[in-house]
């Protein structure tokens, strides 16, 4: 999960921005540091070889050295800022081979759901996509809000209900890798990783063609299991029957999630000792 | 009758939280029953708890910061433990707890330990610097420390009685509304600091005004001492940033209690609005926290380097552009959301542009230092300290703030990091940084330097053990607010960080041991001049602890460093001998208005958390029949004589000369 | 800190509301004035609101436009702001405030209508493309 | 320590060229009647931030109806133009008995509250039975987040004018029991400052909320 490994181009020039930017920080930040330590040691009370100027509080030259100084740096960065936003905004689409696949995201309470409208296929907590190939991802939540993050492809963004935000990635090299969730979400939010499988195209379109036959089907009732609060055990896949499910999820056609199911108190499910609390609930099978 | 309130609430199945309330409602039984019954209960009622007094107030609102303090570092060592153990396991906190830990901690800490700290100090200093008797409005201020006060009891009842919030230290809807927290958790929340924003509100009207309409003759607005400048700038962002969080929460309540759709999924609420809302406040308050303490240092440098403050001008007009920057970079905590490019740029480099003034801060302390005759004595380790330690903090700020790096690292324990790196070593280094250096002012000895001393190094060295691996854990990939994980790359720095929590308990229990060492030897360390660091400003041209009055006769001011300068004068023309002119002296009459209402606002929030009307109606027909009262009283003033100020201060005078000539003889 | 001896032509500053030193008459007509143009203000709002005389587009800048005038009279006339010295305090604390005000509301706004522009739902797209 | 030492100002390296006489004579503490009143304005402009936030909820939410009605299907310009009468000459006659304050006449003042009052109250009654009508219909504040953000609003400025009329009623009565006395003044400036500020929150609640929302 090393951001400063990374495997696909977002997260390569994400990394060489954020390397830049402590570079060109510490140029002035490592002086000033210096300076404070050897100020301090040199001025020591006890040091009579130092001058002591007991009146001298302005000048006006150090003065404009003082404010240009951090703002020569500031015009710097802000350069790197304007540029980076606009080249690695998310919605922006990243190069690639081929026109890419589609994945339509939906965070749960607490797991992933993977939709490729496309290839009429889906997946809780793994993402399987070809190497090389832009990944158009469209994320919405069913229930609250979570955010998509693959450390080694880049560009965490959030997830909301009633709302689609877009990332663009690529994966650069075949492996697996982890994502999660970066924002806090309820109690299961710790075990919302998924995995990554980055794989050669032909290996892609035969686990597609394969799940696709899968006599495991996201419709409405599975889905309906899936919005309860649980965390899986295991990472199913599913053909998609509906392939308008997330334009249904997205437009909040289907109510969201509904939430603990324990009314109204949660405190008689508290118990220190229960192992895994949690996982008590509609487990996917 | 009782609501939701059901004897399920006490978590008997819950042995640490339980075991923890018990402790602590024992040790509040024993002090209780320890006053009552040695007799202290009308000392306390007459000086403490019905003063109006800005001295007492302040130390009162330190005090409540620094018993917060131990509860909030308590949940911060919790977390470190199970973020060590929980490594492939459950660790010993499940997820319900540990979520409620890390809110409470960052709930406690910013608001209960950080804000009170600084507002207690500016109460205590500000009045005296300025040189007069009082804030504008000292009941009022009163009422601001007991609402505040009210507030934290609240977050603490919750952990005997219910629960507390388990959504973050910002309770973020959906997650916060009812649907998906139906427990009196954020209902706790909401309570809590709407009643205590209350408070901080007036205590921000009571400083803003007291800087701007009260100053002594001659006191300029360029010769106010630095604390003075940058306590009006924070004061100024509590008043205009206050309101938001007042009106967010309310939002929330509103969604919460009576089925509102301002942030719900449903019927076209808008999660997004209260993120915006809530960092339009959220930003601005963390410069609340750090102005002060940036106020401190400058106090602090100047004094133990033996100079004025460099730069004088350049530092106000930094502190007044840091206060109005503040308000235009709220976006900076959202930038994965999703807005276009130009948005995030723009916020992003607006939150860069914080890091100017911000520099010209450090460079004026650097050259504050350079000529000067640099004492090290506690306080100023804790500016050293600050410097090198808040550079850090603010060069990961600004790398945050470069949109492309935070999407990388949002929510990350590298952000985790660079908050404790410039709130520890920003804000709470100033505050202990001002903590040792008035404290002899307020109390008339000084703390122990050696006690003092070790605090610091161990402070200091933990906090590096314990925060620097959160960068690297960052980096790693690892998000924040995570009761487990399973990757083994993360396990060894969150060990190093469990060592450095520990290194910083040592810390602590340095800072206690000095208190009590420091008590006990109170004659040794004893204050007489008045004026034990060789201070620059007007708190240290009278007696240590100050008379009620503050100063005999307001003093005139004829520059910057005005009691240096008095000095200097007196120094030269033995000015202090000649007998000034004492006048009677009006002070404001103590007054139990804050207390009651507190008890009552304690009374309505404990209703309104577990929906007991007819006890929420009966707290707020108390508190409006206080404020009635307290209306309709004829007399809130007294008179102190002029012959008791003349005898009081002709002691106070024959007291610091002697304790001067003392100096003198032995230098 | 007391209010016995308290001169006004000492000091040099009001507390906002207060007014200079001035008779009974003309403080009258001051109210007066202020209803006058207030009421003037009100009339226009709600008439340019309601009828289509006025340029369709322009009725809300229109309405915007007349909301600050009224505030502003009721600013000078009812709570007495001025430019004057003694105000400066009163007026630098309200430009402070109303800078808060603009940054928030316009802020929000603009942060708002971005995010929401960004993140319609597929469908709404499509809705809006058609 | 008392000797003036204004002398010494003109050596202060601080002094701004052109200013002297802002900056050298600073007369010490403001009386106490500027110092209530400046705390207030601060409070005031406090409360107008606060205020702002919901204005900007109203904005942001006004396109989400649900399902339900729009402001132009609810409000009513005819009421709101009542209502904008009653405030307006309240604030008038609040104007009113602070020049009987001032010229220490109790009759007047009184007699001037009490219109202020009545009108205050003929305001609160119409917006009550319009929020009252809005909820009989089912369009209550939890219909839409535009409901929820307008009830809010609006509702919220109503709170503020219904604690108005509770301080208006305690100023009588402490001025009908005490006089004119100088801390009583101070309270009734802070009072008049308070209904004054009420009036142009409301210049902008009807402008934004009724007229704007009407139209669009
Ligand atoms: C006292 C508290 C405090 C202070 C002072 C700061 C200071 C700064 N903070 Fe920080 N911040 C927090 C408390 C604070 N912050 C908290 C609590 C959060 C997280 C909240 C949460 O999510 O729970 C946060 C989060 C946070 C984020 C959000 C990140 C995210 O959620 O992904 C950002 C992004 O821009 C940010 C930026 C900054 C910047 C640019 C500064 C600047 O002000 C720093 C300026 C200082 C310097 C730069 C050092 C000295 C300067 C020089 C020596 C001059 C030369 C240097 C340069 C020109 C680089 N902060
Ligand atoms: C003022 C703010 C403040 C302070 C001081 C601290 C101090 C500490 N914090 Fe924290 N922290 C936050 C604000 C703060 N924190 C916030 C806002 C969050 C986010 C919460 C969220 O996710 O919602 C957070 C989150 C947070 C986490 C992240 C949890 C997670 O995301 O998984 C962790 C993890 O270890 C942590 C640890 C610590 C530690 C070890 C300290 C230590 O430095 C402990 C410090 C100890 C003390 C401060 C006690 C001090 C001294 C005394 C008692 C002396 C008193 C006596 C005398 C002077 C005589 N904090
Ligand atoms: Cu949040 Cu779209
Ligand atoms: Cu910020």
């Amino acid at each position: 999960m090393n951001i400063l490994d990374p495997q696909g181009p977002i997260a390569a020039a994400e990394r060489t921005i954020l390397i830049d930017s402590i570079g060109i920080m510490l140029a002035i930040v490592l002086p000033t540091i210096a300076a404070i330590l050897a100020f301090a040691f040199w001025f020591r009370h006890s040091n009579s070889r130092a001058r002591y100027l007991p009146d001298w509080a302005y000048s006006g030259r150090l003065e404009l050295v003082v404010w240009s100084i951090p703002a020569l740096t500031v015009i710097l960065l802000g350069g790197v800022a304007w540029i980076g936003s606009h080249q690695l905004d998310p919605a922006q689409p990243v190069q690639g081979t081929g026109p890419g696949i589609t994945v339509q995201v939906v965070s749960l309470d607490w797991k992933w759901l993977f939709i490729y409208p496309d290839q009429r296929v889906a997946g809780v907590n793994t993402l399987t996509v070809p190497v090389g190939a832009p990944l158009h991802l469209q994320l919405t939540s069913a229930s609250v809000m979570n955010a998509f993050f693959i450390p080694q492809l880049g560009s965490m963004i959030y997830t909301m209900n009633g709302m689609v935000t877009r990332l663009e990635l690529r994966a650069d090299e075949v492996g697996d890798y982890q994502g999660l969730s970066s924002h806090f979400s309820g109690d299961g939010f710790p075990d919302m990783l998924f995995d990554v499988h980055v794989v050669p195209q032909l290996q892609f379109d035969d686990w597609a063609s394969r799940t696709v036959r899968s006599d495991q089907a996201l419709n409405q009732e599975s889905y309906t299991r899936l919005l309860k609060q649980s965390v899986p055990k295991d990472k199913p896949v599913y053909r998609l029957d509906d392939p308008e499910l997330f334009q249904a999820i997205s437009t909040q056609k289907i109510a969201p999630g509904p939430g603990p199911e324990q009314e109204p108190s949660p405190l008689s499910r508290l118990s220190a000792n229960l192992p895994e609390p949690i996982c008590e609930g509609t487990h996917v099978r | 009758m009782f609501g939701r309130l059901t004897w399920s609430a006490i978590p008997i199945d819950q042995p640490i939280p339980l075991v923890a309330g018990a402790v602590v409602l024992v040790a509040i039984l024993a002090v209780l029953a320890w006053v009552v019954l040695a007799g202290h209960l009308p000392y306390l009622w007459r000086e403490w708890i019905t003063s109006v007094d800005h001295k007492r107030i302040g130390v009162m609102y330190t005090l409540l910061a620094m018993v917060m303090l131990l509860r909030g570092f308590s949940d911060a060592i919790m977390m470190r433990a199970q973020q060590t153990m929980a490594f492939q396991s459950q660790g010993y906190l499940p997820p319900e707890h540990y979520n409620q830990i890390f809110s409470a901690h960052g709930t406690i800490m910013i608001f209960f330990v950080a804000m009170p700290f600084v507002i207690g100090l500016m109460n205590l200093v500000v009045p005296l610097q300025l040189g007069v008797r009082d804030v504008a409005f000292p009941t009022l201020n009163s009422v601001g420390f007991w609402l505040t006060a009210t507030g934290a009891l609240l977050v603490n009842m919750s952990l005997v009685i219910g629960e507390f919030a388990r959504t973050g230290w910002l309770p973020y809807p959906p997650l916060s509304e009812l649907t998906y927290s139906p427990g009196v958790g954020v209902d706790y929340y909401t309570w809590s600091l709407e009643i205590s924003g209350v408070g901080t509100l007036v205590a921000g009207i009571n400083l803003v005004t007291t800087v701007l309409k009260l100053r002594t003759r001659g006191m300029t607005y360029l010769r106010m001492p630095m604390f003075c400048w940058t306590t009006l700038a924070s004061n100024l962002l509590i008043v205009a940033a206050f309101p938001i969080l007042t009106a967010t929460l309310a939002m929330l309540i509103l969604d919460r209690y009576f089925g509102f759709h301002f942030f719900t999924n449903e019927a076209g609420g808008n999660v997004m609005m209260f993120m915006n809302l809530i960092w339009a406040w959220g930003h601005p308050e963390v410069y609340i926290l750090v102005l002060p303490a940036f106020g401190i240092f400058s106090e602090v440098v100047s004094t133990f380097s033996g100079k004025p403050l460099f730069g004088y001008r350049s530092m106000v007009l930094a502190t007044m552009a840091i206060c109005i920057i503040s308000f235009m970079v709220w976006l900076h905590h959202f930038f994965t959301m999703g807005a276009g490019p130009d948005v995030n740029a723009i916020f992003g480099i607006a939150s860069m542009i914080i890091a100017v003034p911000t520099g010209v801060k450090i460079y004026n302390w650097l050259f504050t230092m350079y000529g000067g005759r640099v004492r090290f004595a506690t306080p100023m380790l804790w500016a050293i300290g600050f410097m090198v330690t808040f550079i850090i903090g603010g060069l990961t700020g600004v790398l945050v703030a470069v949109p492309p790096a935070d999407f990388l690292l949002h929510n990350s324990l590298f952000l985790v990091a660079h908050f404790h790196n410039v709130i520890i070593g920003g804000v709470l280094f100033g505050a202990f940084a001002g903590y040792t250096y008035w404290f002899p002012k307020a109390f008339g000895f000084r703390l122990h330097e050696g006690w003092g001393k070790a605090a610091f190094w161990f402070w200091l060295i933990g906090f590096y053990v314990a925060f620097m691996p959160l960068y690297a854990a960052g980096l790693l990939g690892m998000t924040r607010r995570m009761q487990h994980y399973d990757v083994a790359a993360w396990r060894p720095w969150m060990m190093v960080a469990g060592v450095g929590a520990v290194l910083i308990l040592i810390g602590i229990l340095c800072q206690i041991m000095q208190l009590v060492v420091s008590i006990r030897h109170r004659a040794e360390l004893r204050d007489r001049t008045g004026d034990p660091w060789d201070g620059r400003s007007l708190e240290w041209a009278t007696a240590s602890p100050p008379p009620v009055f503050n100063f005999a006769v307001m003093p005139d001011v004829a520059g910057e460093d005005a009691y240096w300068r008095i000095k200097a004068h007196a120094r030269a023309q033995d000015l202090q001998k000649s007998g000034p002119d004492y006048r009677d002296i009006e002070m404001p009459r103590n007054s139990p208005t804050g207390f009651v209402c507190a008890f009552f606002a304690t009374i309505m929030g404990f209703a309104l958390i577990w929906h007991i009307w007819w006890m929420v109606a009966l707290g707020g027909i108390g508190a409006f029949a206080t404020f009635v009262v307290f209306a309709w009283r004829d007399h809130d003033e007294y008179v102190i004589p002029a012959d008791d100020v003349a005898r009081i201060d002709r002691a106070n005078l024959a007291e610091r000369r002697a304790g001067m000539q003392l100096e003198a003889a032995a230098p | 800190m007391s209010d016995q001896g308290f001169e006004w032509h000492r000091r040099s500053d009001l507390a906002p509301g207060d007014q200079e030193q001035r008779g009974v008459g003309l403080k009258l007509i001051g109210y007066l004035t202020g209803l006058g143009l207030a009421v003037i203000l009100t009339a226009t709002s709600f008439f340019v609101a309601s009828t289509d005389l006025v340029w369709e587009p322009s009725i809300p800048v229109a309405i915007i436009v007349l909301a600050i005038a009224q505030m502003g009279v009721h600013l000078v006339f009812f709570l007495h702001i001025t430019t004057g010295p003694d105000n400066t305090n009163n007026v630098l604390a309200l430009a402070f405030g109303l800078l808060i005000v603009f940054l928030v509301i316009a802020g929000s706004l603009w942060i708002m209508a971005n995010l929401n522009h960004n993140m319609l739902p597929m469908d709404q797209i499509m809705r809006m493309q058609r | 320590m008392t000797e003036t030492t204004f002398d010494h100002a003109h050596g202060d390296p601080n002094r701004l060229r052109g200013m002297q006489d802002v900056v050298a004579a600073h007369e010490g503490p403001a009386p106490k009647r500027i110092v209530t009143g400046y705390g207030f304005w601060i409070f005031l402009l406090s409360d107008i931030v606060m205020f702002s936030c919901f204005f900007a909820a109203y904005a942001v939410l006004l396109g989400n109806t649900a399902g339900g009605p729009k402001g132009s299907e609810l409000f009513d310009l005819r009421n709101v133009a009542v209502e904008t009468g009653c405030l307006l000459l309240s604030s008038f006659t609040c104007g009113m008995a602070s020049i009987a304050a001032k010229a220490r006449n109790r009759l007047y003042f009184q007699l001037a509250m009490a219109v202020t009052c009545v009108l205050g109250l003929a305001f609160l009654a119409i917006e009550g039975r319009e929020f009252a009508a809005l909820v009989m219909r089912g369009d209550g504040p939890s219909r839409s987040a535009f409901l929820s953000a307008f009830f809010t609003l609006v509702g919220c400025h109503g709170l503020h004018v219904s604690a108005g009329i509770l301080w208006l009623l305690t100023m009588m009565a402490q001025v009908f029991a005490k006089g004119f006395r100088a801390d009583i003044e101070r309270r009734f400036l802070c009072f008049a400052l308070f209904w004054h500020a009420l009036d142009i929150i409301w210049v902008a609640v009807f402008s934004v909320v009724y007229l704007l929302g009407s139209a669009s």
